[in-house]
């Protein structure tokens, strides 16, 4: 189906919580130049550019145009897309779908956010239809909090466990010298004593605020032979929405309408020949804007029987130095600049396969590798990596 | 040359973005009905027979158009799920940042459909017990839309 | 709900609300636009920068050329006098706008720079003023490090 | 390239000033309902529509993540779905490489937007730089009078030739069933409105509209089984342009003509005046038709004027320019792009009634988004 398209430039910035020596546009420019760097490409190789983040977090409609020359957009073919939470794995999608078509021999993608600028809990309530939704302001925050306690309730799993994730999140990021949150946490004891925020969500159980880009360059199989001596290879894409009403249930009441990363994880599986998850994918970078779903993410992916993803966690499996590693970079909970989260999952899951990722590279030789991208209204995308096709 | 060449600005806008929604015509059928009747009404899908909430002339999940065929969701229901907000956030529609005292809600109405909507209880502990439960409405400033309930109440049984 | 109002269309079933989105946005200048709006503040001078590999100098300042994508550091001071390159007098009423019309707005190039700067035009009636005329910088008596710390451009005094 | 990619079933509602008996979803369903009737198919996961891409506006909506509201209706839930931030006609572009990769082999596109309920200068203003230039408050209309004049003055065009572009696309639109405003007006009329920004006056603008389209896209062997009629994409390409107005050449459009160029390429086009037999072009103002004739290659640089005055793009001239109106009778702004398209599929399938140009085989349709054109997009359709 369509050209092979390999990954062959891969940056980010330093995320962090405030970025004043930067504007939004320069912001890009620091992950378009990395990328170009890792690559050992100049910008006149590349032949279109595709943006995203979540618009009406900073305020700024059609923010491609203002960042046309910084992203390397000017006189070049692209397009912003938004796809909530996941549009830092559309612009990927796009640019995959660009170069698989023979449209381009090589895309940008960059997915971005600058968090500093405006208000984004705020700005996320406005999801709901305005008509409708408007005055109960529950954003994605409140909603997590919500499964989290239906989690709790069915499967058994406890507020300890949600503390693991973190203290294992923890390990990886400050390891991970991009990453947001470093904190130096010794023991589950400090994350336990953090302040809730949203009952039973504690400030530690919940993503930063971050500020950064990650930009990848996309290559078609020839162009990324002759430029790359370790392409990492697109081997699938897949995008499966959610109607915004069903989201917040845990589990459909009706027992009709699974979850968006389930159908998403058992179609990609399906076409790939994958049928023993912790046996075929050596590693994942998860979208996990909580603790507590960094668990039931695992069930939902597949990695576990449904319920027992608390166990992969008590058993320190997931660990970068486990047998099926999950988030050595730290994830989400340790770096959220949501419209550059998705790009960033698929960023490391490739640095991982690439042997790149220094102090947080993972144990166990990873050669294919899943990141997942999830949208507040449950959206996923989910895109399969390969050191070969 | 200036002493302070670090220093670094930032250029506030603080304009709100004005706007005239509609409700259409299926999500204004259903405030004509909270805003008239007091009564919270979908519409049935024409093939798998579940309520749409909030009405919409396609069926999600069928994909295939609703039809108009209105069904009253009734007034109690249990609660599956709530959470309740400590720290004051910011209202985009309202324009500051503000509290919710009452915690809010996934209910499944007895009819079947699931909404969102606010408890009246405010008590963490009472909290958990709270199950079933019945829609409080507004006798008087009804609008139209789920505002005209107040809260759902806990109820026996 | 609090500053909504909610209009029910004569004879349909179907409302119509008037409400808002309100969130603040604080934007970063950077360092690059930063040291423009000081220079603006404290000096009155207006800054831009040089790209050396393309010799061009862009007014206001960015930290990327157009021309080549090379990094750009170099600040150079323009004149504060420019040439008029276009120009419109604007009548339509927005609820955006700064100041109720007619305004004059234009593109001059600075002595010195080689994109143009948009800004406004006063001190002059509509009618009269011409592209290709040579206007001046008139600063605000209080600046704050804004774009608008420059009231307008006027004509400016023979040559 | 291994697939070809044809647009199977067009759809577009009545464009009009203030739809505020429906909601978003609503409006995109009354053209969706149209293409999924008029084909019969469905979104099954064997041989449905596999995908979805929408284009709409979050700051126009008043809502983030603005495609919520059409997911519904276009049959996104539990299925792929993409949206474009951006004009309608570069979500055919993303559905088209879809399909050529042989990823997906039926998309359906849809751009839809209520212009009546938000405020065109607030949404125009927020997408400018904020240390720059939004501190002015000025929005498009502002930024297009300055261009205007730059390229007038550059190449003597006069306020009379733009005119002549308002009053033959509104005259046209007389023709089109779902035009917002057909009217038989003269130059003098459009010379003697309201001056709104000088050069542009009130009638060398586009009101306020709103409206929906939708169309399916199909692969080659689909197609043929869908349709008699399918309708080619045989070029596609964009271009962004700089941001600031003070950085571009604003009597040229460096970014069109790029984008056509590679549309052309791709079409294996190299006359496009003698080759293209109808075009639908985004024209908000009058004067930005003039200037897009040079960008898409169909004149010289500044030769727009002398274009117009030959009659070649009125109807019955040998490439008809508009035949539907164009922007100018009232089109929403995301919406141009993709209506444009959808006017074009109707010419070269024949089915275009009373502005039906007489036997198109190749036709052009032009879309763009942001401040004077700053992201172009060209697509070339054969019959």
């Amino acid at each position: 189906m369509g050209n092979r398209v390999a990954i062959i430039g891969i940056g980010q910035t330093h995320f962090k919580s405030k970025r004043p020596d930067v504007n939004i546009p320069e912001m890009i420019n620091e992950a378009v130049r990395a990328a170009l760097a890792d690559a050992e490409m100049e910008i006149k190789g590349i032949e279109a550019v595709f943006t995203g983040n979540m618009e009406t977090f900073e305020g700024v409609c059609h923010p491609d145009h203002w960042m046309a020359v910084e992203s390397g957009a000017f006189g070049r073919p692209g397009m912003k897309v938004g796809a909530a939470g996941t549009t830092g794995a559309t612009v990927v999608d796009e640019a995959f779908h660009m170069v698989a078509a023979g449209v381009c021999d090589t895309a940008l993608a960059i997915g971005y956010q600058k968090h500093d600028q405006g208000n984004a809990t705020g700005a996320l309530t406005t999801c709901c239809t305005p008509v409708w939704g408007a005055g109960f302001a529950v954003g994605a925050m409140q909603e997590f909090a919500k499964q989290a306690l239906t989690y709790m309730e069915r499967t058994g799993a406890r507020e300890e466990h949600a503390a693991m994730v973190r203290l294992k999140a923890d390990y990886g990021a400050c390891r991970n010298p991009y990453a947001h949150l470093r904190l130096g946490l010794s023991s589950i004891d400090e994350i336990l004593q953090s302040a809730y925020l949203v009952w039973p969500l504690r400030i530690l159980d919940f993503c930063p605020q971050s500020n950064g880009a990650c930009a990848l360059i996309l290559a078609s199989e020839h162009v990324a032979n002759r430029l790359s001596n370790k392409p990492v290879w697109i081997a699938d894409m897949i995008t499966v929405h959610q109607t915004q009403f069903r989201a917040g249930i845990y589990e459909d009441l009706t027992g009709r309408d699974p979850y968006s990363q389930e159908v998403a994880a058992a179609r990609l599986y399906k076409r790939n020949g994958i049928t023993d998850v912790r046996r075929d994918i050596d590693l994942a970078e998860i979208y996990e804007p909580s603790n507590w779903q960094e668990m039931t993410t695992y069930e939902h992916l597949y990695f576990c029987e449904k319920g027992e993803g608390w166990k992969m966690v008590e058993k320190h499996m997931t660990d970068i130095e486990g047998e099926f590693p999950v988030n050595c970079s730290g994830g989400v909970i340790a770096t959220n600049a949501i419209g550059a989260t998705p790009t960033v999952r698929i960023a490391e899951a490739a640095l991982q396969i690439r042997g790149d990722a220094g102090e947080r590279q993972a144990t166990r030789d990873i050669k294919t590798a899943l990141a997942t991208a999830l949208g507040s209204t449950n959206w996923t995308i989910l895109t399969l990596l390969r050191r070969s096709l | 040359m200036t002493d302070n060449a670090e220093e670094l600005i930032h250029v506030e806008y603080t304009q709100p973005w004005r706007y005239r929604w509609s409700t259409g015509k299926y999500i204004g059928k259903a405030y004509a009905e909270t805003k008239r009747n007091k009564r919270l009404m979908g519409n049935r899908c024409s093939k798998c027979q579940e309520i749409v909430w909030p009405p919409e002339p396609v069926c999600p999940r069928c994909k295939v158009p609703t039809g108009e065929k209105w069904v009253e969701l009734g007034d109690t229901g249990t609660v599956l799920q709530y959470t309740y907000q400590v720290m004051p956030m910011w209202d985009p529609h309202v324009g500051r940042a503000r509290a919710h005292p009452h915690p809010s809600a996934n209910i499944r109405m007895d009819s079947g459909c699931h909404i969102m909507h606010r408890l009246e209880e405010t008590d963490p502990e009472k909290l958990k017990k709270v199950k079933r439960v019945k829609a409080v409405w507004k006798e008087e400033g009804r609008q139209g839309g789920m505002d005209d309930i107040l809260y759902f109440r806990a109820i026996d049984g | 709900m609090e500053g909504w109002t909610i209009e029910q269309l004569e004879g349909k079933d179907v409302f119509v609300i008037e409400g808002q989105v309100a969130i603040p946005n604080n934007y970063s200048a950077g360092i690059v636009g930063s040291r423009f709006l000081v220079e603006l503040r404290d000096n009155c001078r207006i800054m831009g920068i040089r790209c050396p590999k393309c010799d061009r100098c862009y007014v206001p300042p960015k930290s990327t050329c157009m021309e080549c994508f090379g990094q750009l550091t170099e600040f150079v001071e323009v004149g504060k006098s420019g040439t008029l390159l276009t120009f419109t007098v604007d009548h339509h009423t927005t609820p955006v706008q700064t100041a109720s019309p007619p305004n004059v707005y234009g593109i001059i190039k600075l002595d010195g720079a080689d994109t143009g700067l948009l800004h406004l035009i006063g001190e002059v009636d509509g009618k009269a003023v011409k592209s290709g005329m040579r206007l001046e910088a008139v600063f605000n008596e209080e600046r704050r490090g804004s774009i608008l710390d420059i009231k307008y451009f006027r004509p400016a005094e023979a040559g | 390239m291994a697939n070809r990619v044809a647009i199977v079933a067009v759809a577009q509602t009545r464009y009009h000033p203030n739809r505020e008996d429906v909601n978003e979803g609503e409006l995109a369903y009354e053209a969706i309902a149209q293409v999924i009737g008029e084909t019969g198919l469905d979104f099954s996961e064997d041989g449905g529509i596999g995908l979805a891409i929408t284009s709409s506006d979050d700051y126009w909506d008043g809502r983030t993540i603005s495609n919520n509201i059409v997911q519904a209706a276009v049959g996104a839930h539990m299925s792929d779905e993409g949206k474009v931030c951006e004009d309608g006609l570069n979500a055919i572009y993303s559905a088209y490489t879809r399909i050529v990769s042989g990823r997906q082999d039926l998309v359906i596109v849809c751009s839809h937007m209520k212009e009546s309920q938000a405020d065109k200068s607030m949404v125009e203003n927020l997408t400018m730089d904020p240390m720059f230039l939004r501190p002015f408050g000025i929005d498009y209309l502002t930024a297009s009078a300055l261009q205007a004049r730059c390229y007038m003055e550059k190449y003597g065009i006069t306020s009379e030739q733009c005119a002549k572009v308002a009053v033959k696309n509104r005259g046209n639109a007389r023709n089109n069933p779902f035009a917002q405003e057909p009217l038989a007006i003269t130059v003098d009329d459009v010379l003697n409105s309201e001056v709104m920004a000088d050069p542009i006056r009130l009638l060398d603008s586009k009101p306020v509209s709103d409206g929906a389209c939708a169309m399916i896209l199909a692969s080659e062997e689909r197609a043929r089984k869908l349709t008699a009629k399918p309708i080619w994409i045989l070029g596609v390409s964009n271009c962004y342009e700089a941001h600031y107005l003070g950085e571009r050449d604003l009597a040229a459009c460096d970014a069109l003509s790029t984008a056509a160029q590679k549309a052309y390429r791709m079409a294996d086009i190299k006359d496009p005046v003698r080759e293209i037999q109808v075009a639908e072009i985004c024209e908000e103002f009058s004067y930005q038709e003039l200037l897009w004739y040079a960008g898409l290659g169909l004149c010289g640089a500044g030769e727009g004027g002398r274009l117009i005055d030959s009659g070649v793009t009125q109807m019955g001239g040998s490439l008809a320019v508009n035949p539907s109106g164009g922007m100018l009778s009232g089109v929403p702004n995301i919406v141009g792009g993709m209506s444009r398209a959808a006017e074009i599929v109707l010419q070269l399938r024949g089915e275009a009634a009373a502005r039906q140009v007489e036997g198109p085989r190749i036709g052009l349709a032009h879309g763009y988004t942001g401040m004077c054109g700053q992201l172009q997009c060209v697509m070339v359709l054969g019959n």
